[in-house]
This record gives C-alpha cells, sequence and structure tokens, in this order.
C-alpha cells in the first residue's frame, strides 16, 4: 500500500481542515528520513479524523506538521481555507489559537509549579481574551466540563493529580480559546485502562458541548476506533486506507489493515490467537523506504507490480477508501481471511538496515535542536567549545596579567598574600564566565548525547 | 520458522520435586517510605504447576510489578519488608540470602522486561549479554557459550544469529530486542519464567509474535510463566489461569475460561466493560470506573475496590472480604456481592435506586447491552 | 570506514582549533598595553636608538601579519622563537618544564582514577550506608578544601612534623625513581586529593542512577555475581560524563597547577607561563599556550574516540 | 654579621628614579644601595671552613646573569658567584677588588680620565685570561644597544678607552664625557662584572644563559623557575684572610621559592639552608622557630611622585601640603606592623651625606590645612601600578590627604602604561606611587633632580640644585661635596619634589646550624651576598 492519491478527499467547501500532498522530511547524518511523504487528509466540520498506525508511521509528524511544529517540508495545510505553511508568523500564531493540541503525557506537559486555575487561564491571558473575571468565568466552566471542581481543583498543582485528572486539565487548558480544531496524539496511551475510558467518553461530551472537531492520534485501533467517525491508517509516511470505522474494521481493504487487527489480542479466551498472517520482518528504513508500494516488504499478497508502482488511492466502497494495488474487497471476515503462508518473494529494499520507532522519534529530535544531528559533529563540536573556553581562560589569564599586573607582581611584592590574592583573583576573573560557559556547553554537548 | 533445538543441557536443569513448583503463601511486600508503610503487595497467594502459565492482570499500582520481582527475591533495599511464603520447588525464597537466589536466578527462574530499550545494556554487545549468564552458570567455554548463544537466537526467531550476535542493542528493532531479552533470559533453561509486560512498548503487530514466541517456547521448554499484564487481551488467549490484583490483593483468581465466562468480582467486570472493543461500534459509550486507586498507605479498611464500586453497600466499607471460592471449583473471588449473584444484582439496584452515578450507568449499559451506538 | 574518515575530520577540526589558539594569543599579545620592550630596557625606554635597535632584533617592527606568519612558518618547523628576557628557545624551556608538568599531571589522573573507581563503587552499591556517608563527607569536604590549604596542611604535616617528604623542590626521574616520586609525593598528593573527590562524586551519582537501570535488573535476574555487574554492567554505561571531566581535567591541569607549581616550586609549564607573562615575554607566553592548546584537544580528541569505544550508540555514522 | 652592626660606611641613598619601575614591576627590591645591616644572632661566630654545599631560598627567579643589568637580589647571589665586580667597598671606602687599581687623571684631579689596572694573573673560568682587552669588550658590549643594558646611559659616558700596554697587558685608561666623581663606584656594581670574551664570542645572543666570569663558582646548572646550579672554581684567584682557598663551598644551589610561607617551611624541612626576603614579616616568624637573621634596612619603599611641571603641583604650597598631611607613623603602623623606619629624605639616615638638618615636612595637620584653604582647594590624582602595599600606602594617604581638604582620587596602571605615561614629555600625570633604588655614591641622586634629565620624573627644576649637583660630581673632595648635598638637601626639603615614606627592610634568613652568617654582599646592593664567603658549618 503506502500510495498516494487524493481520491478519498471531499469536496474543499465541505471541510474545515485539508491537507493536500504534504511531506516531512529530516535531515540526519545518516541521511534524509522521510517521515511523512505525499499524505492528503481532511476534516469535516464536527467530524473525529483518527490517525491509527504503528510508531514510525508518521502520524505524530503529521499532526505536529499541521500545527507547522515544525512546518512541513512540503504541501499545503488549508485550515479554514487558509494555508498555514504561507502564512506569518505572527498570522500563524492567531491561527493557533483555533487549532490547539493535546499531548501524551499528559502531567510533563504541565508546568508543575503553576496552579491549574493560572495553567488553564494562561492561554486567555497571552491573548488577552475577556476581562480577568470572564477569564475567570470562562476557566470555572471549561474545568466543570472536564470534570473537574473549579473550586477545589483550581488552587492545586499538577503533581497533587492523578494522571487521567491531568489529562483532563490539559483538555481543559486546550478548550479554554474555544477552538476549532484539536489535535490529540495518543492522549491516552499513557494511563490506565479505566481511567483511558473516562478520557475518551469526556472528549465525546466536549466535541458534543463544544461543537470541535478532532484528530485523534493513537496506536491502539479499538480506541481509535471508538472515537473516531473516519480512520486513516497511516504505514511508513504513507496513507493505507481510509474509510469509516465500522465498515474499515469490519471489511478491512489493505492487507496492513486486516494484518493489524488480526494482532491485536481479544479479551476473550475463546479465540484463539492464531499466529498465521500475523506480519513478519522490521519496519524498513525511512531513511531510505522501499520503493513502489512501501508495505510490500513485509505484505503477504505483494506481487511485482508493487515493487514498480505505487499504488494510488482509490474507493472500494462508499466511503472507504484503499492504496493498493490489490485490495481486500469483497472479503467480510477480517480474521479468517485466506491469506498466503508467508510473504511471497518479492525484490527486497537493498536496505538491510532498519529503523526503529525510538530512533525515528530520537532522529525528530535531533533535527529539532540544530546543534548535532549526529553524535560525531557534536562532539568534536563539544571539542571545539571545550577548546574555545580553555582559550578564553588563557587569554583571560593574560589579560589579567597585562591589564592589571596586580596578581603577579604582587607574589614579590608582598609574598604572603599571593596564595590568598592568587586564589581570588582566579575566583573573579571576568573571562570565567566565558570559559565556564564555553566548556559548559562544550560538556553538555558530550553529555547529553548520552541521554 | 524457528527450529527447536534439544539443549539437553539446559532442559535437564531441573529437579524431580513433586507438586507446584511456586507457591506463594499470604506473600506480602511493603516499602518503607517517609511517609508511611506502601504496602504494596498485601496477603498475595497462589501456585503455579511447572508448564501452566499464570496472567496477573492489573492496572499500574495495583502491585503486579512488585509482585513478579519479590517473589523473585529481585528487589532489595532496606527499606523492601518481605514477608509471609514463596516456595520454589520446594526452597524458600522470602528470607533467602541474596547469594542462594543468585543460584536459582537465570537457571531455575529468570525474568523478561517491560521495555527491552532500558533492559539490554546498551554499551554490551548482545552475544555478550547472552553468554555471560552461560558462562558463569554453566561454566561454558567462550566458543560453548557462543555457539549456544548463536542457537538460542535462533530459537527465537531471530534471522542470522552469526551477525545479530556481535551487534548492540540500539542496532537492533524494538521486536528484535525484546526476542533478545527472551533468549537471555531462556539461556540457562530456567523452568519458571516471569514476563513482567513483555509487549507493552511493541507495537501491536510486534506483541502478537512475541507472545507467540513466549508461548511456543514454554511448551517446548515445558517452562511454568507468570505473565504480568495490564491487558486483559493478552492474557486471555495464552493463560491457563489468571489472577486480578486491585491495591496489593488478588481480587478474583480463576482458571482462564471460566473468568471471562463467569466473573464474579465487580472490578473485573468494570475493567472488562471500560475497555473500547473492536467489535462494538464505533462511539459505543464505555463504562468507566470512577475514582481512582485507593492510597497503598492507608487502604480503606474494608473492600479495598469499595470506594469506586458500583456494587458497594456498608458492609463492604466495613469488612474485607476474605478471598473465596465460588461454587465453581478453581475460582475465588473477593467481594461480599459478588457480579451476576442475586446479593450483587440487589446490590446494584439498590444502588441504582438511591442515584448513585456508577450503578446508574452501569444498568443502563447492561440494560442496552447488545446495541446502542451513540 | 566511517569511523576512520569521521576521526580525519575531527583531526582536521582540531588543527584548527590549534590555529585559531595560535592566531587569538598572538593578535592579543600584540594588542595589549605593555611592549616587551619596555620591560627589556627599563628607563631605557626612552633611548629611542636603543627601543629600535631591540625592536629590531626581536623583530618586533615588522607588520603584525608578517611576523604571525614567520612565527607560524617557523613553529611547523619546530622553532618557537627565543625567551626576549632569557634568550632560552622557546623549546628549552618548554623541555625543561614540561617533564615535572606531565609527571605530575599523568600521575595525578592516574591515582585519582584507580581509587576514585572502586570508592564511588562502594559508594554507589551501599548507597545511604555508612560507607557511603563517610565516603561522601571525605570528598565533599575535599572538594570544598581550596588546594593551596591542603597543601599547606601536607607541607606541615609531612615535610616539616615528620620529615618524609621535601616541602619544595622537583627532581628528575634522572636522578632516580625514588627522589624524584618522593618530590613529587605532597603536590600529587594535593591533586589527587582534589579530584579523587570529584570523580568519586560524579561517578557515584552515574553509578547510582545506572544502578536503577532495568539492565541491571536483568543482569541481577541473571544471577550473575555483584562485581560482575558493577564492573561489566554499571560502570561502563556510568563512565561518560566521568571520562568529559577527565578529559578536561588534562587541560586544567597542563596550565592550571599555577598555585602548586608556585608552591612546591615545580619547574612546570604553569608557572613558567606565568613568569613569561609577567616579563612580557610573548613568544613563550605563545609557545606555552600552544602547547597546552595542542595537548588539549589532542586528549580530548582521545577522550572522543574513547568516547565512541566506550559508547556503541556514538559509533553510529552514516555510511 | 655582628661586625657589620655598624658598618663605619658613609652611607648615603640616593634616588634614582632609572631602576625604579623595574622594581615595581618584578618586586624585589631592586635596591642596589648601601645598607644597614643588624644581625639579631650573636652567635659565636664559627670559623669558615672548606668543603661542604648549601641551597639559597631565593625570592624570585633569576631575572638575568648578564653582567651589568644584574640587579635582583636573586640575581646578585648567583652573579657575585659568578663575577667580581672591579671595584668594592671596604668599610665605607670604595677600593678596588678585581681591579688592581684605579686612579683618576691628574692625581685624583681629573675626573674626566680613570686608569684601571688590572691582576695579571687571573683567568676566567673557561680558561681565557682577564686582560685589557677583555675589560675593554665588556664595556663595548655593554655600550652596544642589542645588548640593552639598563646601564647604557651611564658606560655611553665613557668615550675613549685606551690599552696603554696593547690588548695582552694590565691597563686600561678611560676617558669620559664629563667629569664624574662616581666612576668608581659604577664599577663596584654589576657594570664591573667582566665576562669572559670567549664565552661571549661562543655563545652570542645566548651569552646571558651561559655565563662566564672570572668568580669563585663556575654555573653548572641553569633550570629557569626550578634552580641555579653554581660549584667551586678551583682556580679562583682569591683566598682568605688565613690563607684557605675560596670559595668555601664545593657547590651552591639557589632555588627560587616565590611564596614566603613555603620559603620557612623549606628552611624548616632542611630543603634549603637560607633565603632571602623583602618582608619583615616573614623574618619575623624565621626568627620565631629559632632561625638567624640579618636585617638590613635600606631605601625608601614606597615613595609619592609629584609633577613639579604641572597644576598642582607646579605651586610648591601644594607639595608641602600633601608632605604635611602625611603621617608616615600611621602608614608604619598599619602597613608595616610598625617595624619600619620614617623616612624624610632620600638619603639614609646614617648615610655620612645625610643632613639632620634637612627634611621634607613632617605631619602637621593644621599646616595642612592652612595650605590647601591657601590655595583654594587641592584637588589631585595618583596613578600607580597596583600592588597589595601600594595600595595601602595610597588609601592611607588619600585618607590624610581628605582629612586635610584635598581630593584624591587613585588610579590604577598596568606596567606598560604607567611607564609611558611617566615618560611621555612633561610627564602625563599629577600624582605617582614609585620605589626608589639606591646607590652608595650620592651622584646618583643627580639625574633625578638635575632640570630636564630624562631620569627627572618629578619634572623638577632648580638652577641652584643643578649647579650644586654638578659641582658635587666635580670634586672628590669629601666636604665640598657634603656642603653641596646638605645644601640640596635643604632645599629639596622645602621645595618637596617628592615625597617618601619609610625606609626599607630586607632580611637574610638561615639556619646557623647548617650555614654560617651569609657574608655581605655588594655594599650597594641591598641584601646582596658575597656567595664565595658563605661556608657550610658542617652538623
Amino acid at each position: 500500500m503506502a500510495g498516494t492519491g487524493t481520491a478519498h478527499l471531499r469536496d474543499p467547501d465541505d471541510v474545515l481542515m485539508r491537507i493536500e500532498d504534504l511531506t516531512v522530511e529530516f535531515h540526519t547524518s545518516a541521511g534524509i528520513v522521510h517521515a511523512v511523504s505525499g499524505i492528503s487528509l481532511d476534516v469535516r466540520q464536527g467530524e473525529t479524523l483518527g490517525l491509527v498506525g504503528e510508531s514510525g508511521c508518521g502520524k505524530s509528524t503529521t499532526g505536529r506538521a499541521i500545527m507547522q511544529l515544525p512546518a512541513p517540508t512540503s504541501g499545503r495545510v488549508l485550515f479554514e481555507g487558509i494555508d498555514l505553511a504561507a502564512i506569518d508568523g505572527k498570522h500563524l500564531r492567531e491561527v493557533r489559537t483555533r487549532l490547539q493540541f493535546i499531548f501524551q503525557d499528559p502531567i510533563s506537559s504541565l508546568n508543575p509549579r503553576r496552579k491549574v486555575k493560572d495553567i488553564v487561564a494562561e492561554p486567555l491571558r497571552i491573548w488577552k481574551r475577556g476581562t480577568e473575571q470572564e477569564r475567570q468565568a470562562r476557566v470555572t466552566e471549561v474545568l466543570d466540563a472536564v470534570g473537574l471542581d473549579p473550586a477545589v481543583a483550581g488552587d492545586k498543582r499538577p503533581h497533587e493529580f492523578s494522571g487521567g485528572q491531568c489529562q483532563r486539565i490539559s483538555i481543559a487548558r486546550s478548550l479554554v480559546l474555544e477552538p476549532k480544531l484539536v489535535i490529540c496524539d495518543e492522549p491516552v496511551s499513557a494511563l490506565d485502562v479505566s481511567v483511558q475510558a473516562q478520557i475518551l467518553n469526556l472528549l465525546e461530551d466536549m466535541k458534543a458541548r463544544y461543537k470541535i472537531t478532532l484528530i485523534f492520534i493513537a496506536h491502539d485501533l479499538a480506541v481509535v476506533k471508538n472515537i473516531s467517525d473516519r480512520v486513516a491508517v497511516m504505514y511508513l509516511g504513507k496513507i493505507c486506507e481510509v474509510g469509516s470505522p465500522d465498515d474499515l474494521y469490519a471489511t478491512p481493504a489493505h492487507p496492513y489493515t486486516a494484518a493489524l487487527l488480526r494482532s491485536i489480542p481479544v479479551p476473550d479466551p475463546t479465540v484463539v490467537p492464531s499466529s498465521s498472517g500475523l506480519l513478519l520482518g522490521d519496519l524498513p528504513s525511512p531513511i531510505d523506504p522501499p520503493n513502489g508500494c512501501r508495505f510490500r516488504t513485509r505484505c503477504p499478497a505483494a506481487q511485482e507490480r508493487c515493487a514498480l508502482e505505487e499504488p494510488q488511492i482509490r474507493a472500494v466502497a462508499e466511503d472507504h477508501f484503499v492504496a493498493c494495488h490489490f485490495p481486500l474487497v469483497g472479503t467480510t471476515a477480517p480474521i479468517s481471511l485466506p491469506m498466503p503462508a508467508g510473504p511471497v518473494s518479492v525484490p527486497t529494499s537493498p536496505s538491510s538496515r532498519t529503523v526503529t520507532g525510538d530512533e525515528m522519534g530520537e532522529q525528530r529530535r535531533m533535527t529539532g535542536d540544530e546543534s548535532g544531528n549526529n553524535a560525531g559533529s557534536t562532539a568534536s563540536g563539544s571539542v571545539l567549545l571545550i577548546g574555545a573556553g580553555v582559550t578564553a581562560f588563557i587569554v583571560c589569564s593574560i589579560v589579567q596579567a597585562a591589564g592589571g599586573s596586580s596578581m603577579f607582581t604582587m607574589s614579590f611584592e608582598s609574598p604572603d598574600n599571593f596564595l590568598l590574592e592568587l586564589a581570588m583573583q582566579v575566583t573573579f576573573w571576568p573571562g570565567w564566565l566565558a570559559t565556564v560557559g564555553l566548556i559548559g556547553a562544550g560538556v553538555l554537548g558530550l553529555v547529553d548525547r548520552d541521554s | 520458522m524457528t527450529k527447536p533445538q534439544a539443549t539437553s543441557r539446559v532442559l535437564t536443569a531441573t529437579s524431580g520435586h513433586e507438586g507446584p513448583l511456586l507457591q506463594v503463601d499470604d506473600f506480602r511486600t511493603h516499602f518503607e517510605t517517609p511517609t508511611g508503610i506502601v504496602k504494596a503487595v498485601d496477603g498475595v497467594s497462589f501456585t503455579l504447576k511447572r508448564g501452566d502459565t499464570l496472567g496477573i492482570v492489573g492496572e499500574s499500582g495495583s502491585g503486579k510489578t512488585v509482585l513478579a520481582r519479590s517473589v523473585m527475591g529481585l528487589l532489595t533495599g532496606k527499606n523492601v519488608i518481605r514477608s509471609g511464603s514463596a516456595r520454589y520447588n520446594g526452597t524458600e525464597l522470602v528470607g533467602a540470602s541474596e547469594s542462594q537466589l543468585r543460584d536459582l536466578w537465570g537457571t531455575e527462574m529468570a525474568m523478561v522486561f517491560q521495555d527491552p530499550m532500558t533492559s539490554l545494556n546498551p554499551v554490551l554487545k548482545v552475544g555478550r549479554q547472552i553468554t555471560e549468564g552461560l558462562r558463569y552458570h554453566l561454566k561454558l567455554s567462550k566458543a560453548e557459550a557462543r555457539a549456544q548463544a548463536r542457537q538460542l537466537l535462533d530459537s527465537v526467531g531471530i534471522p542470522d544469529p552469526n551477525r545479530r550476535i556481535s551487534q548492540y542493542p540500539h542496532e537492533l528493532s524494538g521486536g528484535m530486542r525484546q526476542r533478545v531479552t527472551i533468549a537471555i533470559a531462556l539461556a540457562c533453561g530456567p523452568t519458571l519464567l516471569f514476563a513482567d509486560e513483555p509487549t507493552t512498548a511493541l507495537d501491536v503487530t510486534v506483541q502478537a509474535q512475541i507472545l507467540d514466541l513466549l508461548q511456543r517456547q514454554q511448551i517446548e521448554r515445558f517452562m511454568a510463566m507468570v505473565l504480568v499484564t495490564h491487558d486483559l487481551g493478552v492474557v486471555a488467549g495464552r493463560t491457563d489461569h489468571i489472577a486480578v490484583m486491585y491495591a496489593g490483593q488478588i481480587v478474583e483468581y480463576a482458571p482462564t475460561r471460566e473468568l471471562f465466562a463467569n466473573v464474579l468480582m465487580p472490578y473485573t467486570d468494570a475493567l472488562l466493560h471500560s475497555i473500547p472493543k473492536l467489535s462494538q461500534p464505533s462511539h459505543t459509550r464505555l463504562q468507566s470506573i470512577g475514582g481512582r486507586p485507593p492510597d497503598l498507605i492507608n487502604p480503606p479498611s474494608g473492600c479495598r475496590f469499595a470506594p469506586r464500586c458500583p456494587y458497594v453497600q456498608p458492609k463492604c466499607t466495613s469488612e474485607m472480604p476474605p478471598l473465596q471460592e465460588a461454587e465453581t471449583p478453581g475460582h475465588f473471588y473477593r467481594c461480599w456481592f459478588p457480579v451476576g449473584t442475586d446479593a450483587g444484582r440487589e446490590a446494584l439496584a439498590q444502588n441504582a435506586a438511591l442515584g448513585i452515578p456508577a450503578a446508574v450507568s452501569l444498568t443502563q449499559t447492561l440494560a442496552d447491552k447488545p446495541g446502542g451506538t451513540a | 570506514m566511517g569511523i576512520l574518515k569521521g576521526a580525519v575530520t575531527r583531526l582536521l577540526k582540531l588543527l584548527a582549533v590549534v590555529l585559531v589558539v595560535s592566531f587569538l594569543t598572538f593578535s592579543l599579545t600584540k594588542l595589549l598595553p605593555g611592549d616587551p620592550v619596555v620591560v627589556l630596557l627599563g628607563p631605557q625606554y626612552s633611548n629611542v636608538e636603543l627601543r629600535e635597535a631591540v625592536q629590531e632584533d626581536l623583530g618586533l617592527n615588522r607588520p603584525f601579519l608578517v611576523q604571525y606568519g614567520q612565527y607560524l612558518g617557523n613553529a611547523v618547523q619546530g622553532d618557537l622563537g627565543r625567551s626576549y628576557t632569557s634568550s632560552f628557545k622557546t623549546t628549552t624551556l618548554l623541555k625543561q618544564k614540561l617533564p615535572a608538568t606531565i609527571e605530575l599531571m599523568l600521575l595525578a589522573q592516574l591515582f585519582s582514577f584507580v581509587l576514585a573507581v572502586p570508592l564511588a563503587m562502594l559508594s554507589a552499591f551501599r548507597s545511604n550506608s555508612r560507607t557511603d556517608k563517610a565516603i561522601t563527607t571525605a570528598s565533599f569536604g575535599l572538594i570544598a578544601l581550596p588546594g593551596y590549604a591542603f597543601a599547606v596542611f601536607l607541607v606541615y604535616f609531612f615535610a616539616l612534623r615528620f620529615n618524609f617528604f621535601p616541602a619544595i623542590g622537583f627532581r628528575p626521574l634522572s636522578d632516580g625513581i625514588g627522589p624524584n616520586l618522593r618530590s613529587i609525593a605532597l603536590p600529587l598528593a594535593v591533586l589527587v586529593a582534589g579530584l579523587t573527590a570529584v570523580y568519586t562524586r560524579l561517578l557515584r551519582s552515574d553509578l547510582i542512577s545506572t544502578l536503577q537501570e532495568d539492565f541491571i535488573l536483568m543482569a541481577r535476574s541473571k544471577g550473575l555475581p555483584t562485581w560482575h555487574i558493577l564492573l561489566r554492567h554499571a560502570f561502563r554505561p556510568s563512565s561518560f560524563s566521568l571520562i568529559t571531566v577527565f578529559g578536561i581535567q588534562f587541560g586544567t591541569l597542563i596550565g592550571g597547577a599555577v598555585i602548586l607549581e608556585q608552591f612546591f616550586v615545580l619547574p612546570g609549564i604553569g608557572s613558567l607561563a606565568i613568569e613569561s607573562i609577567l616579563k612580557r615575554d610573548y613568544l613563550v607566553v605563545q609557545g606555552v599556550v600552544l602547547v597546552i592548546a595542542i595537548s588539549f584537544v589532542l586528549v580530548n580528541f582521545l577522550i572522543d574516540i574513547l568516547y565512541s569505544i566506550l559508547d556503541p550508540r556514538v559509533r553510529r555514522t552514516g555510511a | 654579621m655582628t661586625s657589620n652592626r655598624h658598618a663605619s660606611w658613609h652611607r648615603m641613598t640616593a634616588l634614582v628614579m632609572g631602576l625604579v619601575f623595574v622594581a615595581a614591576a618584578c618586586g624585589g627590591s631592586d635596591t642596589d644601595s648601601a645598607a644597614t645591616t643588624d644581625s639579631t644572632v650573636a652567635e659565636s661566630v664559627s670559623k669558615p671552613v672548606k668543603g661542604g654545599e648549601l641551597v639559597f631560598g631565593a625570592e624570585s627567579d633569576v631575572s638575568t646573569l648578564d653582567v651589568g643589568a644584574a640587579a635582583q637580589p636573586a640575581d646578585k647571589v648567583i652573579t657575585l658567584g659568578l663575577y667580581d665586580p672591579l671595584m668594592t667597598y671596604k668599610d665605607g671606602k670604595l677600593v678596588p677588588y678585581l681591579a688592581k687599581s684605579l686612579e683618576a687623571g691628574d692625581n685624583g684631579a681629573d675626573l674626566s680620565t680613570y686608569t684601571l689596572t688590572l691582576p695579571t694573573d687571573v683567568t676566567f673560568q673557561d680558561g681565557t685570561p682577564l686582560n685589557a682587552e677583555a675589560v675593554k669588550k665588556h664595556f663595548e658590549r655593554l655600550q652596544d644597544p642589542v645588548t640593552a643594558c639598563p646601564c647604557l646611559d651611564t658606560v655611553k659616558a665613557i668615550t675613549k678607552i685606551d690599552l696603554p700596554n696593547g690588548p695582552t697587558g694590565d691597563t686600561l685608561v678611560f676617558t669620559l664625557a664629563t667629569p664624574d666623581v662616581a666612576f668608581g663606584d659604577t664599577l663596584a656594581g654589576s657594570v664591573g662584572y667582566i665576562e669572559s670574551p670567549a664565552a661571549v664570542a661562543k655563545w652570542g645572543a645566548e651569552y646571558k644563559n651561559h655565563p662566564v666570569g672570572t668568580g669563585p663558582f663556575t654555573l653548572v646548572e641553569y633550570v629557569p623557575g626550578d634552580k641555579v646550579v653554581l660549584e667551586a672554581y678551583p682556580g679562583y684567584w682569591q683566598k682568605d684572610e688565613n690563607g684557605i682557598q675560596l670559595p668555601y663551598l664545593d657547590k651552591l644551589t639557589v632555588k627560587p621559592i616565590p611564596d614566603s610561607g613555603q620559603r620557612v617551611a623549606a628552611l624548616e624541612a632542611g630543603d634549603i639552608d637560607m633565603f632571602q626576603t623583602a618582608d619583615s614579616a616573614t623574618v619575623k616568624t624565621a626568627e620565631g622557630k629559632g632561625f638567624s637573621a640579618q636585617k638590613i634596612s635600606g631605601s625608601s619603599s614606597t615613595i609619592l611622585l609629584m609633577n613639579n611641571a604641572k597644576p598642582p603641583f607646579n605651586d610648591v604650597r601644594a607639595r608641602q601640603a600633601v608632605a604635611y598631611a602625611t603621617n608616615k607613623a600611621v602608614i608604619n603602623e598599619r602597613v608595616y606592623d610598625g617595624i619600619r623606619e620614617e623616612s624624610y629624605s632620600g638619603f639614609a639616615t646614617d648615610s655620612a651625606y645625610y643632613n639632620p638638618k634637612a627634611g621634607t615636612p613632617k605631619y602637621d595637620l593644621k599646616k595642612a590645612q592652612a595650605l590647601v584653604k591657601d590655595l583654594g582647594g587641592l584637588e589631585f590624582t595618583i596613578v600607580c601600578i597596583p600592588t597589595p602595599e601600594a595600595d595601602a600606602v595610597l588609601q592611607l594617604v588619600k585618607q590624610m590627604g581628605e582629612e586635610a581638604g584635598m581630593k584624591i582620587t587613585l588610579e590604577t596602571q598596568d606596567q606598560g602604561a604607567f611607564v609611558a605615561r611617566m615618560f611621555a614629555r612633561g610627564g602625563d600625570y599629577e600624582g605617582a606611587c614609585f620605589r626608589s633604588a639606591q646607590f652608595i655614591d650620592p651622584d646618583a641622586i643627580r639625574p633625578g633632580l638635575t632640570t630636564d634629565d630624562a631620569g627627572n620624573l618629578p619634572f623638577y627644576s632648580n638652577l641652584e640644585v643643578d649647579k650644586l649637583l654638578d659641582e658635587a660630581r666635580q670634586t672628590a673632595d669629601f666636604d665640598k661635596r657634603k656642603a653641596a648635598y646638605d645644601k640640596v638637601q635643604e632645599i629639596t626639603g622645602t621645595e618637596v619634589p617628592l615625597i617618601t615614606t619609610l625606609y626599607d627592610l630586607f632580611g637574610n634568613v638561615y639556619n646557623a646550624e647548617k650555614a654560617g652568617p651569609p657574608p655581605p654582599g655588594e655594599a650597594n646592593s641591598l641584601g646582596a651576598i658575597k656567595p664565595g664567603f658563605l661556608y657550610a658549618t658542617g652538623k
């Protein structure tokens, strides 16, 4: 699968957000990471779009690219008809008030030192919405809406809450500016199942109450199905399949979707887990993705054509689109789907190197941080910094000696004070700031890459 | 795709002791903290036969991971207080010295951890991490150990073990890494394997592979396995028994099929209902459990689930229910008003009538069970 | 091989650092007030004839860049010029001063490392035990105690009270190992005390956090003995900040032991630098700075390589 | 050195601006001076014996071992071992040392011609014979600007050197540009050290690190900053009064120990046997530990220069006001633990040329206030190379001045810029701190006070003083000279071209169990010792 195309897109006038041919690439020392490669999506007002896929499929990158964090390499992100990639920073910030983001880790995304009511009120203050009184009323209202008692919770700090409650707080914060679209990046994956249900229910309630549109990013197919009106399955930076959840889950048209569904353990002891039809092998490197259909290296149904030609997204049923040359349409029961026993021998990608989700994340982080995208160059960068620091130190001593003369001459003038004075001089050299700063930066550079 | 290797040396490492391989009795693990004693595991009993798999299910903080680690004796530190009994093959583990335990670790019992990214030493080659146990316990030569390591890697489904053996963990994918940790755990032929959330950090497609691998190895090696997880789906198809833990206690224990067919404990029931299921249509309202797990320093005096339970009655808050056996033999539960019994239905109805929200929503859910799209 | 290519590019970068350092020191010594000729000539500075003769003699009257170019050209051939004041070749002076500095530095690093590793392991493995508290307190004390104060204490005890070691002076290795070691015992002790304390604290805290790692638990669950776990599993991943600081200490020790050198009358690079600065003997200053910079850069280059040996994750380079 | 307790030399101190700033920079009491010597321990004089070795702790590293330039105490200890001065002072009188004789022309009436006779049996340590040619080459080398001798101006005064007995002879005749009574004094300092011409030819620019002289010791090892090792020169020309071949010692090691506390510790630990210090507290400490010490009082420690050519100090009242306002007793108490002696003259109090009736004004706050009032206020800046000592003194001077109604700003300056400002035309300063140096012959005072002399840093100008100083240097008659210098002191006492504060103190500390008392070195070098006469007591 993993194809391109826009067949699944709907009338542009009818949608709140439309992504066209979005591409996100990161430059690393190992090469260009093709995190997202030309995907198109849209969301209607009031709809929930579920974005599902395994780690490394580009779903979170897509979510961030919509927020322009960072801006995509190419492609358009149209929100209410405005291309977010084309507008300036000031404008973008203003648009972002109508676009909110909820993170995976509710606890670390909240400032631990601030009171809950301040955290929630902060966007209002920044945007100078209403009077202080109005703001407080608004905060009280959203806190109440997410199921927290404003009188009790408002004055507490995040660490006094459980993970679920913290996620409620972040939801409250994201709602306070009355956004049109909320992008939730794995909002429940850090939570216990009992709490997960609370948050999912809450999101449904909030959607109904505030008429918001959701983009819901998650790896858990059941969760995505539960909350979404439309689901897009991603694999290695491409879209495999788009459709309404009930249809898509009942009759997956893409072999990858089918395999995913089959992999999910069902809490029912009568269903004997079968290893047939499970995906084998690892995710190929996003640096050197397979040509043709990106899924073909692991696809049980792959044919020669899949390597030669990239499948285009096309409709297989009403509101059900797939990017596959050999879709599984027409089959009814995904679990008993007849399948070849193993992957068909297909030309495999020349790269035997695998990049895992963790590494993807790492590379993403590294590109965010311009200081170094390669451990080796970080190291020599650090050595450069440290070298500069040492130079600064030496230069300081020379300047000091030449400019003041005092620290050295005193040794002979008043020998008793020599050591004491020398120590004091050393301590207070103004140049130490530079020295320490440079060496420190260097050391941080060296140490940082261990983390 | 894997060739089961009859590694005789590995398989002969067990004694001929009769009876359960692992017998845990009123086992407790408490932690001394500045704010008080945390009763992380509080009176747990179960037995496990060789060849059997026990699933321990619970949410975070329920004590399931502490239980597994503490039974094995891996928790050390002055602040750890273990009491009760845990016998492995007749050997008492509680109070055993570190060196006694060390003789059992690796050779008799082993553990697979949650995150292969962190449980493999990043600076040591994969091969070395497998061979060091072999060389230490089985006194193998370097070459023998390497050969054995290659076999192990092969048996856990790692292609090209010759190359992988001299790679570092970061050069492997997540699934591959977890296969390596399984190979390490199996290296010296243990008869008891603790798998602590072995698939939580993995993608769903890989999870299935790893669970299959564990199951296959368990059968091939005739091991007993304790599979710790928060995911009922993981244990449903792959365990003989399931113990559901809540706040440091086992609240329900039953053969797997029996448990799913006949849930008695309201907590287990709530857990099952709070999971979104693929079979349910989109936008199905989920049954959530209100509140949060109790403070383990001062747990509620009665039933520990009482504060969150839709069935709760005055008796629940004052008297701790014992772990009692149901009509079905082997099915234990810890509840005064079990689900599906008359007492339970009555309690629920009473609460619904009183307007206790959890009970109200639960009865609603039960009422429109068949369909009910939101 | 990527590693080799990386090493070459890194070396080139380091060469650039050395060049920049040399240029900076060269220009700074020129820009600063305090003409070396003033110091050389004293009151005769007002004697224009004399001043010009000396400037001509020292080559100080040529354009700045020409001077630098000549300096660099000579430096490449191993000629760092002559001291303005003593007429010694800078290289001669460096040769005289380097043995004491290098010996002291290497031994200090060696001893403190050898001491710090077991201390830190003991401390970390039994964290919060009495042993740990004793080690922690001692190292805090030694870190807080200024080196020269400790030096005074050592001199009082070991040189004056018991007369074990000389209070001052340096005997080269050619005088025999015994006298040589005796002569540097006290300054070495001062350095080792400070360094050991720093290293112990660093390694201890890193070890403690490493010992919390899952892979340590995993290693224990394999039934491996404690020493094996500490050495094979915990030490290497905990040593990164230690070796970083270790490398930096080389740089600081080369030039930074000035106080000790002055105090114990050791013929070292530090005191040479100070004296030359005093006398505006800039060619020597440049020589010293160059040596410090080169050795620092080299040591850190080696440390960098050590990193990639210790941590395979660093080795990852795109082929 | 009990015998030197009241050395009967006619001592005088003269201010010489020249070497002063070298002292300020390098710190040693760069004081070629006559000095009072006072040994605290009147130990029974042990007899010098031949043999043994000693280690000497110097205050600072060697700055140069070249002839003509060696000035610091640390240099002196070594150079006096390597070289012999042509002349020296004995009981206050200038007498030949290495030279056989020095005669002014015309039987002492013509002070612009001098005849120097050399001994014929002296060889340098490298075997080169000492002869007229060697001495001539020595002066020619000093006259070459490239040698960069601080003595350049002095040696430039020699316009001609004749060798009447040929190059290998023993006689030289010097012709000077102007009559100079102090020529002999010049030869008693490092200008009078003669180096081996063969060694100069061999080493060239590096000669100063390979010195060869006629002195009692040869240089065997010189590691800058670490040590200088001297060994006895067996062919030395001198024996002591008992006929023992000098030097007594087989070996002398000089180690620079910059930290004075460590110097005491090293003495205690036995690493060294004696040391020098300019720090009175260190002398006290060492004495407290039972060591012996010679204390030598010399030139003024910190002096206050005033620019006589510029406002406000072109007005004599302003200078007097500062002098009246300065309470030297307080400075002594606060900065020097009361150990030093107050100074009101450029001349040492026991100098034969000292005029006790003259002297700069003593502390009198009322007079100072009156003068300041009379002037309508007094505001000035004192510039200084910062040293802790000078800082302390100047802070006190500032306070005292402000009590008298002055407004004083203290400014610090690095050495290079400081020197440049001092030597700038007309002096780019108002007040400045300085240190003084001393020579035994009073003529050394001349450049500092003579109108338009390069060494006249206060830019003082008094034609009468110029005349008196000229007269004094053109006669060898003591009474005439004394009368002239008395008059000069009277004039400068009222006109106050500069203000001296306190006399310096210098100490030679030694372990009497290991070493005999340090023999006095050059009379005009504070703290210098003649290592040829050093001996070990053999314990």
